[in-house]
């Protein structure tokens, strides 16, 4: 691997551009498709198709002024934004985009993501304990029980994943991949037997909507609830920063599955791989999250946990065992 | 355990229909209007604001100065003016104001009025900064649709 | 025996000497609040709306709503009403079931306007808590027993009873 | 689900929700006694929107205060025109003809379709679910813009006059009305039931949520849906006919489970059975006037007056007194989610936050209707 210096600025800039690209329209994406969903035009006025809205939102958050009530503690207060958005971007780092596209590959880069993904959850432990309201409060402790609920599921179904591949390097996860759909984790065929990946891929799916406080499962900033959660008392950029380390994540959780799933850059047909194939099959995955949260009701809380204790957990643990009991028992 | 099956299998059912119906919907065409660019048009019963009905060929206001609309106002809105016709019978109206801050376009001016001198004008787009705007004088209004007619 | 004629059955234990005997059955008690006794009266449903139209002594309400609860009826509405000629509150308490059969109850009751106080009835139909305090913030009427009488629709720090007939904003 | 919960009294907090929260549709607010996410107490407080409008009535004439009654229920204000016409001529006797009838319940009756779906609306978003508001908006949409068409307002109706309608219903509004209800047999069971009613997210949502019994419900003087919910077979159409609504065939909605869902249900089964009766209504529309003869000046008899209507929210009652005079002497406001909404602060005890907020949008609140 190439190790010189401009390399790692080369790509340092270029993800930082990915993901600041990302975050902006995906919140376009998001309003489009919600307003495509519900019948309406959505963001029309600012530039072609309302093309410039992110812009124009992003100049008016950062014009405004960055309110710190009283009472709140002011330093935590400022930081659990940036919080928010650092993992997102420095999980981006070990993502391969293609065969030779990707910043890092390092050999334990799954753990790292899932290192990482806790931080933002620390994030908004913060944002919702310094805010000193009551409603940031709850949601603060949700989104922790949220997060330790479905880190569990999450995690087990990677280490499916991890032991068709052996490996933790996406990378090498991806490479184990290629060659056509067939090939695919989700459709994993090992010693002649059709693994039950799919199952694995559908609650990876789950735990990463779960994972990424989005509806239905956004307990963390349930609006008719909490009236936003832990972003309560967040105006300015200070929403804006959490706002797009959300999406951010969402990013982050699709290109994992992506990569964990679907081939990583692979093209379906195993004819052209490449970084386009990759995108692609990220932003279906994107536009998937945005379809689920503009078709559902909000679970109830505890019903958020029971989904994950009582369902997704067994189910995982069992996958766990029939896919071991598969590959190398049988 | 059998209502942790059903749950299981008529939820994932009920889930992915719900999936479907969402995913029609986003195929079909919009159908919001855009309002400043595309422009209702108004019922004929639109209740507007209420506005004096001018005189078909010379244009003065129909109105008596009987005073019903005033007695019949609910919110009491309407405060109007008038001094003897010189030279003929009755009254003519000097002043006609509508505070339209008050008005809950109830209609009953418009119903109680035998002369055909009031009716609903069909302004719907209404906005300004100043509540001021909104204590209108019907005369001038009357004025000036005359002008334009002409 | 239908439902009407029981609940006026019921209630007339309450009232031991028989309402103005000589006119039974009409609608003229219905007119003049303080024109008659207390008792029990059957009103014309389709003029006024209620079946029987029960005037009782201040002390007897809480015994009315007991009998009525015991009969299956629900409290409907309190409501004021304020008789200043006479210098008496009036306050009605409307009572309706809820099962088939349909029988609505008007109980009224008076109380003298310079110290208005009635027994509450919060104890038989909790119903009443909100509509007694409804009663008591708009004009002043005390009911005796209730366990939280505030404000309810006008700020607490209000010191009128608007629906008084001398309160003029 | 009951999660047992020991609730501990002294390690609770105060939280305040509301007036201005998303999920109590305006300014109701209540305020929570929490211990965590569980309610300890909950104790509304009205009266953010209260203008007073008993005094405003005995100020003006007895036709002056019409306008006054859609801006209580604005959701169903045409149910308060309704009533309001029913008591003033059931005390001044006058006659109403008989088109005229048919055709305020049929505006009442679309009117309360109306008023339905947009408590599904605002029942999903306080769930969490945002699309299913604008379907039904665009609904709603359409019954607004035929009404707007015969009654020229959209939302604050003043339609009825004592001794009829204020303008009589033309043949493109019949045409529409049957279009529309053919339209939504069509959507209710293709988008509104198969999206959300079985959707296993909201069943699990409010399903076994906010329990109330008959008994509470009579205790607490609540209608509706909300008595229909709890096994109560009480609709005012039915019990105490008025209008013409014996002339017509329909079912009232009712199911014994008493929770959030069988509310739920009951407001669905609710718009079936209006449409119902707005088909029949087209099809026996009498012809002749649509406004009988009333007096300029309205004196009624002095007594008292009852007259109770069905809303989409439960039995409104108008008890007016009156003394003889042009103006009513004393009018009371009968609002039925006064009365449910009493109910909330004993059903909420011990649930959690989220299921609370659940069960108050089943109560289908209307907070100008509450405060008056």
């Amino acid at each position: 691997m190439e190790t010189s210096i401009w390399r790692a600025l080369l790509y340092l800039v270029g993800l930082m551009a990915f993901a600041g690209v990302n975050a902006a329209w995906l919140g376009w994406c998001e309003r489009k498709g919600a307003a495509r969903i519900q019948r309406r035009i959505g963001p029309c006025e600012a530039g072609f198709a309302g093309l410039l809205q992110p812009l124009a939102d992003g100049l008016k958050l950062m014009s405004k002024q960055l309110l710190v009530p009283q009472g709140v503690d002011g330093i935590i207060f400022r930081v659990a934004p940036i919080l928010a958005m650092i993992p997102a971007i420095t999980s981006m780092a070990v993502i391969p985009f293609a065969e030779n596209v990707g910043a890092r590959a390092m050999e334990l880069s799954v753990l790292l993501l899932f290192a990482l993904a806790s931080i933002g959850m620390i994030a908004i432990l913060l944002g919702g304990w310094a805010s000193g309201n009551k409603y940031a409060l709850i949601s603060a402790a949700r989104s922790v029980s949220q997060s330790l609920a479905y880190e569990i599921p999450m995690l087990l179904t990677v280490i499916t994943v991890v032991m068709i591949s052996g490996s933790m390097n996406l990378r090498d996860i991806a490479l184990n991949q290629q060659g056509g759909f067939w090939h695919w984790n989700i459709f994993r065929v090992e010693n002649g037997h059709f693994l039950t990946m799919w199952i694995s891929f559908i609650i990876f799916f789950i735990c990463s909507v779960a994972e990424t406080n989005r509806a239905p499962f956004d307990m963390a900033e349930a609006e008719s609830e909490l009236v936003a959660g832990f972003m309560t008392e967040y105006g300015s950029m200070g929403f804006g920063l959490f706002m797009m380390g959300e999406y951010l994540n969402i990013v982050v959780g699709a290109c994992l599955t992506a990569t964990l799933f679907l081939g990583g850059w692979d093209c379906p047909f195993g004819l052209t791989p490449g970084i386009w194939w990759f995108l692609l099959k990220i932003y279906v995955l994107i536009f998937t999250f945005i379809w689920i949260r503009w078709t559902y009701p909000r679970v109830q809380v505890y019903r958020l946990l029971n989904l994950s204790w009582k369902i997704l957990i067994p189910f995982s643990l069992a996958n766990l065992l029939v896919t071991a009991a598969l590959i190398k028992v049988f | 355990m059998s209502g942790y099956w059903h749950d299981i299998v008529t939820g994932s059912k009920s889930l992915v229909t719900g999936l479907a119906i969402t995913a029609r919907e986003f195929f079909k065409p919009v159908v919001t209007e855009q309002y400043p660019w595309e422009v209702p048009t108004m019922t004929p019963l639109f209740r507007g604001h209420i506005e004096l009905v001018g005189n078909e060929e010379t244009g003065e206001p129909n109105c008596v100065v009987c005073g019903m609309c005033q007695r019949a106002c609910s919110s009491a809105c309407i405060s109007l003016d008038g001094k003897k016709n010189e030279g003929g019978k009755g009254k003519v109206l000097t002043s006609y104001m509508l505070d339209f801050t008050k008005c809950s376009l109830c209609g009953f001016c418009v119903e109680s009025c035998n002369f055909n001198a009031l009716r609903f004008s069909k302004e719907y787009n209404l906005a300004s900064f100043d509540k001021n705007d909104f204590v209108m004088d019907l005369m001038k209004r009357l004025e000036e649709q005359n002008r334009c007619k002409r | 025996m239908g439902l009407v004629e029981r609940t006026q059955a019921a209630l007339a234990g309450l009232f031991p000497e028989p309402a103005s005997p000589a006119a039974p059955q009409t609608e003229e008690g219905c007119q003049g609040a303080a024109s008659r006794e207390a008792g029990v009266l059957v009103t014309d449903q389709a003029r006024h709306g209620s079946h029987l139209d029960v005037l009782c002594r201040l002390d007897q309400v809480v015994e009315v709503a007991r009998v009525l609860d015991r009969e299956g009826y629900f409290l409907e509405s309190i409501s004021g009403v304020d008789w200043l000629d006479k210098g008496q509150f009036e306050v009605i308490y409307d009572y309706n079931r809820l099962d088939g059969e349909h029988c609505r109850v008007m109980v009224r009751t008076l109380t003298d306007r310079s110290d208005p106080a009635v027994p509450t009835i919060f104890g038989v139909f909790p119903a009443a808590d909100w509509h007694e305090r409804e009663t008591f913030d708009f004009y002043g009427i005390h009911f005796q027993g209730h366990p939280n009488l505030t404000r309810i629709l006008l700020p607490e720090d209000a010191d009128f009873h608007p629906l008084r007939k001398d309160y003029m904003p | 689900m009951t999660v047992p919960v020991h609730l501990r009294h002294d390690e609770t907090f105060v939280l305040n929700l509301g007036p201005q929260h998303p999920a109590t549709h305006g300014v109701l607010r209540v305020k929570l006694t929490m211990d965590g996410e569980y309610i300890v107490k909950a104790e509304p407080v009205l009266g953010y929107i209260h203008r007073m409008h008993e005094k405003l009535a005995e100020g003006g004439t007895f036709a002056q205060f019409m306008p006054n009654t859609a801006r209580m229920d604005y959701l169903h204000a045409l149910a308060f025109n309704h009533g309001w016409a029913l008591v003033v001529e059931k005390a001044a006797g006058i006659e109403v003809p008989e088109r005229a009838e048919y055709i305020r319940v049929i505006t009442v009756e679309l009117n309360r379709i109306a008023s339905h779906l947009l408590w599904w609306a605002a029942f999903l978003l306080d769930l969490g679910g945002f699309s299913p508001l604008l379907y039904a908006f665009d609904d709603r949409e359409q019954i607004i813009d035929l009404l707007e068409r015969v009654t020229g307002s959209r939302l604050t109706y003043c339609y009825m006059r004592f001794g009829g309608v204020y303008n009589d219903i033309d043949q493109e509004f019949i045409t529409g009305t049957r279009a529309i209800i053919k339209r939504l047999r069509e959507r209710l069971p293709r988008l509104y039931h198969d999206l959300v009613t079985h959707n296993i997210i909201l069943i699990k949502r409010i399903k076994d949520i906010g329990f109330i019994t008959a008994e509470q419900c009579r205790r607490y003087g609540a209608t509706g849906p909300v008595a229909r919910g709890s096994g109560i077979s009480y609709d005012i159409r039915k019990n105490e006919p008025y209008s013409v609504y014996p002339e017509f065939d329909f079912d009232v909605p009712v199911f014994g489970e008493g929770d959030s869902m069988a509310r739920y249900m009951v407001r669905m089964h609710e718009i079936e059975q209006s449409m119902r009766i707005i088909e029949q209504a087209l099809d026996k529309l009498p012809g002749g006037p649509v406004m009988g003869k009333a007096p300029k000046v309205l004196k009624p008899e002095a007594g008292y007056y009852y007259v109770a209507v069905e809303t989409a929210r439960g039995s409104l009652g108008y008890r007016l007194v009156s003394n003889g005079d042009k103006s009513p002497y004393k009018l009371k406001l009968r609002s039925p989610t006064f009365s449910n909404l009493s109910l909330f602060g004993e059903v909420a005890e011990g649930m959690l936050l989220a299921d609370a907020l659940a069960f108050m949008g089943s109560l289908d609140l209307v907070i100008p209707e509450i405060d008056r």
